[in-house]
């Protein structure tokens, strides 16, 4: 079987390279972890980053010494931009790793007890999933107030429950397996049988999930950031900086074009990965 | 199937709104208002009262059509909803209608041509199309169709110095038919277009997918190949007999997606200034007036269940086993 | 090509009607809105309630002075008081009472005269609810002040004198009794009066969607006579700047009231607008609590006073000046050579070694409306000006609502506090009282800022009716308030107006310019 | 002139591991009045050999590398899509395995047939008994009474109420039959029949068996009647060809093979029948497994797996020999022997 499996895995990753879609997908966030990793000190304005201003350079267009021009109060947009990746990155990695934490939490003990436990968090967890997530997540987030923290938890809040219904399927489907019958009539506990045989087992496709996610995360957090319900100034967010540009639409548009291609860049480069780690480590799914 | 729904989103809503910190209360006395006028709205509001029983008479007022009352419209939740609702409506379904008369196709295609180039560009187009901000893209067009080249209006639903057609349904371009106005349908579908759009992408792209995923695994399927070895051409085997198999895993996707878009409908309906419940919802969210939002909430929750009753009875129109069996 | 012209036509209607560039607007052209004059407003801001004794703020007060009357109205720059329900009044010597006579003619909407009951009603109802704009005669008039002599004659006698009495009149709305005593309720009519109007006005609404727009028609047959060609207007509803000024820009509004300075560059030499840049009484400074946390120690806030990049503040502000002092550059009082604080950052940092903060790490919190643009770049000036001297700045966007509660007390207000002062009448009393009065303390106006000498000086100022001791009032009140730091004094926006040129009869009147009146306009 | 000749036939396959020679060299003919059974074990290259026929191979992955296809004295390799679309469903009729899945399930059997018919009708518009540009209303209601004059010949009780039931509400033999009409609704000169019994049950499969002689008597048909099993081939075959690993290695008339089996493999092939009943898979008396034909062996594929084999039979691949007036064996040993 584990041998099957590497067959798998190894004609998964040779999809992958073949997929020229998928490479692009990992330049790009490669690119992108790279920026959010050094871009912050290496861009040309790192005081701009900070909430510095120059009310003397207001408004330029874009050129060799500002590529990406500048703002209404003078900041270099390129800088800000840059320095945003690694607000959206954090703020996308928190809410998919926060949602994926407790929805697994809430999916292993359902599937895995069962009974009227399960019919309980699954019947929570469904009612969770036809609130519209994104009303949830202002509602949230307007009344816990602005800052990045919040946001991720505002949107974690209405993200669990794909999680938890995806590691409920995979836990009711793995409790029956010969080894965890084999582990429990030697008597493990249950944390040890979830934690060591079952959660191990059904890695790949949480690990899937919050990879497709991820894009959407990062979407979502510039969504609330766009609507005017998320980070505090100075923090250099791409949807508040969308949301700011918008009024000087359309002679200043780089304030604009900028920030929201950024979004944009981020979003289709995890999703081009997340489609193409899906192929390897799911290859039923593909298709 | 609906009643439990409702009741159980109504308690989860009721107990979020409870949950979050802030004091509606306070801000609906104003910001002039001293304790004991606070404390007689309170009164007043029942919000002194017993959490169970705020929420029994939450239920029934909901039960006996009072949805609350908003402190920013100065009107009944219900009446709100009356008008704001079917304008998200209203986009909604356009932006679905053009979600599912070009993805189907679209999906369609690829799946045909799958591995060729019209595959590899429908399906950069449509990972593209999910991976595009709403708000972004509902700015570029402004910026591209309204005020560079004019062609359509900026925003709104309607010219506002024109009186809209009469209210009957609360679609405008609807109303506008039923007034027998073909300059006003006009008028109304101008503005729908943009948003329309704006909102149709990111369905649109995954309606694509789906069709492209279903239609893959169908033309695997040996009615196919009899189809094609009794010499149907290839077309009538594609929009006739392998679409109408494929379609039925869209729908999911068509009746998760009104779901979806209604309570995403806040983004473009702000870009847009289109007057719908994400508008109403975010102007009730940022000045924490809570009953709209409850409202809104149990709004989208009720057409999302209804949306997908429709989907079920459509599903037997599209699968006979389920119809009959 | 014959045959698709009905669909030209629907095209040609369309572009007309939503102002499309495209074709010339004589094609076709939205014959029945001509017809109509109907002159749309564009402006950010909803109106929230109409009861005309609890509405304040300037989207209020716009609908307000088109569906209310008063007694008496201001117009022009310098501000003129016209009559309005009066026809005429007299001051007598001590400027303790004011008899005004009432137009005769003047009728509510269900054809009831405007009688002097119908005043006393309207002051009684205002003070005893103490909201809206009660805070303008607060003090000033009490219950047994407004006398019915007549059935047109009105009698006001001031408990205290009040040198600007005149300018406060126009903003004091007269309800019809008759149809508030018969809604009147259990809280004196509020909830009816929160969405109906009981008013004499030339202007009634016909069409309220909240959030969205409220549209005005004339009133058939009204008593005032004269005035402009309009029919009817709309107050719409546009929250970006930018979609307001293209709105303008494409004839689909008529007057746009929320522009940037940004929006007024972009429409400077755009065919068919008019431009109102105009320096008005509308100060915007940044308070600081003076009352809680490290800023009640007068050597910070000097040092921050001298640390800020005004400079800056003024390029952001675009079409503004800078503030000389707490009043209005240019109102009555106003010294324009008075010593203020200048960006100096070696004087920053004298006053900084003289305060707790010199310690460093310091961090101080500021909160501003969400959405405000202007507040929120202020704030990022503040922040870049702070780190200058060491300091921190954590910038926090809150709900309007949301910093007036705040402002209840001292330890809820936030470190630094920015606010706009628009005066509803041009006299010093205005801004000094609402600013600085500690009577307003736990208010938005004023939080915290609290000083027996500068209360001592407010009040001789209003009772005061000769001009030159009034001056002198005012430059003493203004050095102690400098001298005192108690705000960031930032700067005057003018006021930025833009007008479709075929907007006629319209007058910049500097107080509340925004709050337009429909009266005296024409279209076309 | 036969009807269908295959000559010499090269195809290869393209996959994840590599490019399978699938038919080597094949050659077949068929005429009016015959009923050919294709036999071998699965992916002898049988099945492939039938799709060839009507073209239904995409490319890629299938690619031709020689030999041709002639039908009615057509060259098939040459036919474009258009050309082939004529032929099929009105002059070739194909039936597959299992009538559970080629039935649309989502449409009434009645509307598959007619979209049949009016093709077939389209190309030849006797079969509707129309005037050539007769109306489409005509042309529909022609069709549907064409589908149903079909239903009723293949056996459905009250065709004329079932033609609008749906695939599922029929048993799977009637399903077959279902499919069987609709083959025959063009009246075609050649029926390619791939496993038309496999899937059925045995009482079932009696029956279509006996349909399909009965409709072969009655019109005249030339049939390719593709199966692993030998039984089937003795009902109602005339002729039968053995298939291994992309070669025909036996082929002539039914009698003549099964009295006389010439290749080594025919003689395996039968041995291990016990009874009209075949087991389908290994053949216990074989060693060895079917060649990889990414990689074939050289000459003679089943040379590995021969008792007969010798070194010459690994140089090349053996060319027929006729062992009888139709009947013909290609293999060394044999032709050695003759």
């Amino acid at each position: 079987m584990s041998g099957a499996r590497w067959l798998n895995l190894r004609r998964g990753f040779y999809r992958f390279r073949r997929s020229w879609l998928s490479m692009v997908g990992l330049v790009i966030v490669a690119a992108l972890v790279l920026v959010a990793l050094v871009g912050p000190a290496l861009v040309p304005h790192p005081e701009h980053v900070a909430g510095g201003i120059n009310t003397t350079a207001r408004f330029l267009t874009p050129s060799a010494s500002a590529w990406f021009g500048t703002n209404e109060l003078g900041q270099d947009v390129f800088s800000l931009t840059i320095a945003g990746s690694r607000v959206s990155l954090l703020a996308g990695i928190s809410v998919v790793v926060l949602a994926a934490g407790f929805g697994t939490l809430v999916g292993a003990v359902a599937g895995y007890y069962g009974g009227w436990l399960d019919e309980a968090l699954m019947r929570f967890t469904d009612l969770m999933l036809t609130l519209p997530s994104l009303i949830l997540a202002m509602a949230v987030a307007a009344a816990m107030g602005p800052g990045l923290g919040n946001t991720v938890f505002a949107i974690a809040l209405s993200w669990w429950p794909g999680f938890a219904r995806l590691v409920r399927g995979e836990v009711m489907a793995k409790k029956a397996d010969t080894f965890v019958i084999a582990a429990r009539a030697l008597g493990a506990g249950t944390p040890r049988i979830l934690g060591r045989h079952i959660l191990p087992n059904i890695a790949s496709p949480i690990i899937i999930k919050m990879s497709l996610d991820m894009g959407f995360a990062i979407l979502t957090v510039a969504s609330l950031g766009f609507v005017g319900i998320g980070v505090k100034p100075p923090t250099p967010e791409w949807g508040s900086l969308l949301s700011t540009a918008r009024g000087y639409l359309p002679d200043y548009w780089w304030t604009a074009i900028f920030p929201g291609s950024a979004i944009f860049l981020a979003v289709f480069g995890f999703n081009l990965l997340g489609d193409g780690l899906r192929d390897v480590l799911d290859p039923r799914a593909r298709r | 199937m609906i009643v439990p729904v409702l009741l159980g989103l109504s308690l989860l809503v009721f107990a979020i709104s409870h949950l979050l910190p802030g004091d509606p209360v306070a801000l609906a006395a104003g910001p002039q208002a001293t304790k004991t006028e606070i404390a007689a709205l309170a009164h007043e509001l029942g919000t002194d009262q017993p959490l169970p029983v705020q929420y029994w008479s939450y239920l029934t007022g909901l039960l006996s059509g009072d949805w609350g009352q908003s402190v920013l419209t100065r009107r009944p939740v219900l009446a709100d909803l009356r008008i704001y609702l079917p304008a998200t409506l209203e986009l909604v379904v356009a932006a679905m209608a053009l979600a599912i008369v070009i993805g189907i196709p679209a999906g369609l295609l690829s799946a045909v041509f799958v591995d060729r180039w019209p595959d590899y560009l429908s399906r950069i187009l449509s990972l593209g199309a999910i991976s595009m901000p709403r708000f972004f893209l509902g700015l570029l067009l402004q910026l591209g169709f309204a005020m560079q080249l004019g062609w359509l209006p900026l925003n709104g639903r309607y010219p506002i110095i024109e009186d809209p057609p009469p209210f009957v349904t609360g679609f405008l371009s609807l109303d506008a038919l039923l007034a027998g106005d073909p300059d006003a349908v006009w008028l109304a579908l101008t503005h729908l277009a943009l948003p329309a759009i704006a909102m149709s992408l990111s369905p649109l792209a995954t309606i694509t997918r789906m069709m492209r995923s279903a239609t893959i695994e169908v033309l695997q399927q040996d009615y196919v190949l009899t189809e094609r070895a009794l010499g149907l051409s290839r077309w009538l085997i594609i929009f006739k007999y392998v679409a109408k198999n494929a379609m039925s895993s869209s729908l999911t996707v068509i009746g998760l997606y009104v779901g979806w878009l209604l309570g995403g409908s806040v983004l473009v309906e702000t870009v847009f200034d289109w007057p719908g419940i994400g508008l109403y919802a975010t102007k009730a969210i940022v000045t924490q007036d809570f009953m709209p939002v409850m409202g809104v909430t149990l709004a989208i929750g009720v057409v999302f269940v209804l949306v997908n009753l429709v989907i079920d009875l459509l599903y037997g129109v599209l699968n006979p086993k389920v119809r009959l069996g | 090509m014959a045959h698709t012209f009905p669909r030209r036509h629907l095209l040609t209607a369309a572009m007309a009607a939503t102002g499309g560039a495209v074709l010339p607007a004589t094609l076709s052209g939205p014959a029945q809105a001509q017809a109509r004059k109907i002159l749309v407003i564009a402006s950010n801001q909803d109106i929230p309630s109409f009861d005309p004794h609890v509405a304040s703020g300037y989207s209020s007060a716009a609908l307000l002075r088109n569906v209310y009357d008063s007694l008496v109205r201001v117009e022009g720059n310098p501000v003129r008081v016209l009559p309005h329900l009066a026809s005429s009044w007299t001051v007598s010597p001590d400027g303790m009472e004011y008899v005004f006579k009432l137009n005769p003619a003047a009728k509510f909407a269900d054809g009831t005269p405007v009688d002097a009951a119908a005043v006393r009603y309207s002051f009684s109802r205002l003070l005893r609810l103490g909201k809206g704009n009660s805070w303008m005669v607060a003090g000033l008039i009490d219950d047994n002040s407004v006398t019915a002599v007549d059935a047109t004659t009105v009698r006001i006698k001031l408990v205290k004198p009040f040198a600007a009495f005149l300018q406060v009149l126009p903003w004091q709305w007269i309800v019809n009794p008759k149809l508030v005593e018969a809604n009147k309720g259990a809280d004196d009519a509020q909830t009816y009066l929160r969405g109906t109007i009981a008013g004499s006005a030339a202007f009634r609404i016909k069409r309220a969607e909240p959030g969205n727009l409220y549209e005005f028609e004339r009133v058939a047959n009204h008593w005032r006579t004269g005035g402009g060609n309009l029919t009817g207007a709309i107050w719409r509803i546009v929250r970006e700047t930018s979609s307001q000024r293209l709105a303008l820009q494409r004839g689909e509004a008529h007057i746009a009231v929320d522009l940037t300075s940004e929006d007024m560059v972009a429409l400077k030499d755009k065919p068919g607008v008019k431009l109102v840049i105009e320096p008005e009484f509308r100060t915007f400074s940044i308070k600081m609590n003076t009352e809680f946390g490290p800023l009640k120690d007068i050597n910070l806030r000097k040092a921050i006073s001298y640390a800020f990049n005004y400079q800056a503040m003024r390029d952001t502000a675009g079409f503004a000046d800078l503030m000389v002092g707490p009043l209005p550059n240019g109102i009555l009082g106003h010294d324009p050579k008075l010593a203020v604080y200048r960006t100096n950052l070696a004087k920053a940092k004298e006053y900084l070694a003289k305060s707790e903060a010199a310690k460093g790490g310091l961090k101080l919190s500021m909160v501003y409306v969400s959405g405000l643009e202007q507040e929120r770049q202020f704030g990022l000036v503040l922040l870049d000006s702070l780190k200058q001297i060491g300091i921190e700045l954590d910038i926090k966007a809150m709900v309007w609502p949301d910093i007036v509660a705040s402002a209840k007390t001292p330890a809820s207000t936030a470190d630094f506090y920015p606010v706009y002062q628009t005066a509803n009448y041009g006299d010093p009393d205005n801004i000094a009282y609402a600013a600085y009065h500690s009577s307003r303390n736990g208010g938005w106006q004023n939080p915290v800022y609290h000083s027996a000498k500068v209360d001592a000086l407010i009040e001789r100022g209003r009772a005061e009716s000769n001009e030159a001791k009034r001056k002198a009032i005012y430059q003493e009140f203004q050095q102690v308030v400098v001298d005192d730091a108690p705000d960031i004094f930032g700067v005057l926006e003018k006021r930025r107006l833009a007008l479709r040129s075929d907007v006629r009869g319209f007058v910049f009147t500097p107080v509340a310019a925004n709050a337009i009146e429909l009266f005296g306009l024409s279209l076309g | 002139m036969a009807l269908l000749e295959i000559d010499n036939l090269h195809l290869a396959m393209r996959s994840f591991d590599g490019e399978a020679q699938v038919l080597n060299g094949i050659s077949l003919s068929v005429d009016k009045g015959q009923v050919w059974g294709l036999v071998g074990e699965t992916g002898c290259g049988k099945s492939v050999t039938g799709l060839s026929v009507a073209r239904l191979l995409a490319s890629p992955p299938a690619r031709y590398f020689g030999g041709a296809i002639r039908f009615d004295g057509q060259d098939l390799m040459q036919a474009d899509e258009a050309a082939m679309r004529r032929l099929r469903g009105r002059r070739i009729g194909m039936i597959f395995q299992d009538p559970t899945t080629n039935l649309n399930p989502v449409f009434r059997i009645g509307e598959q047939m007619v979209d049949v018919a009016l093709h077939a009708g389209a190309t030849d518009p006797a079969i509707l008994g129309l005037p050539q540009g007769a109306p489409r209303r005509a042309r529909l209601a022609a069709a549907r009474q064409l589908a149903i004059r079909m239903l009723d010949r293949v056996g459905i009780p009250k065709a004329v109420d079932r033609v609008d039931d749906y695939p599922h509400q029929f048993s799977g033999g009637m399903r077959q039959r279902v499919l069987i009409a609709m083959a025959l609704i063009g009246k075609p000169d050649l029926l390619i029949a791939d496993e038309p019994t496999t899937a059925l049950d045995v009482s079932v499969q009696a029956q279509i068996l006996q349909l399909l002689y009965d409709l072969v008597g009655e019109e005249g048909l030339a049939v390719l009647l593709i199966t692993h099993n030998l039984g089937v081939v003795a009902q109602i075959c005339s002729h039968v060809a053995v298939m291994y690993a992309g070669n025909i290695v036996e082929s002539g008339d039914v009698r003549s093979v099964f009295k006389q089996p010439g290749h080594p493999y025919t003689r395996a092939l039968l041995a291990a029948v016990p009874t009209v009943q075949s087991v389908r898979g290994a053949l216990q008396d074989l060693p060895g497994a079917v060649p990889d034909l990414i990689h074939p062996p050289p000459g003679c594929r089943f040379a590995p797996r021969c008792a007969l084999a010798t070194p010459a039979c690994a140089q090349a691949l053996p060319a027929p020999v006729p062992v009888g007036p139709l009947h013909s064996v290609s293999c060394l040993a044999v032709g050695a022997a003759a």
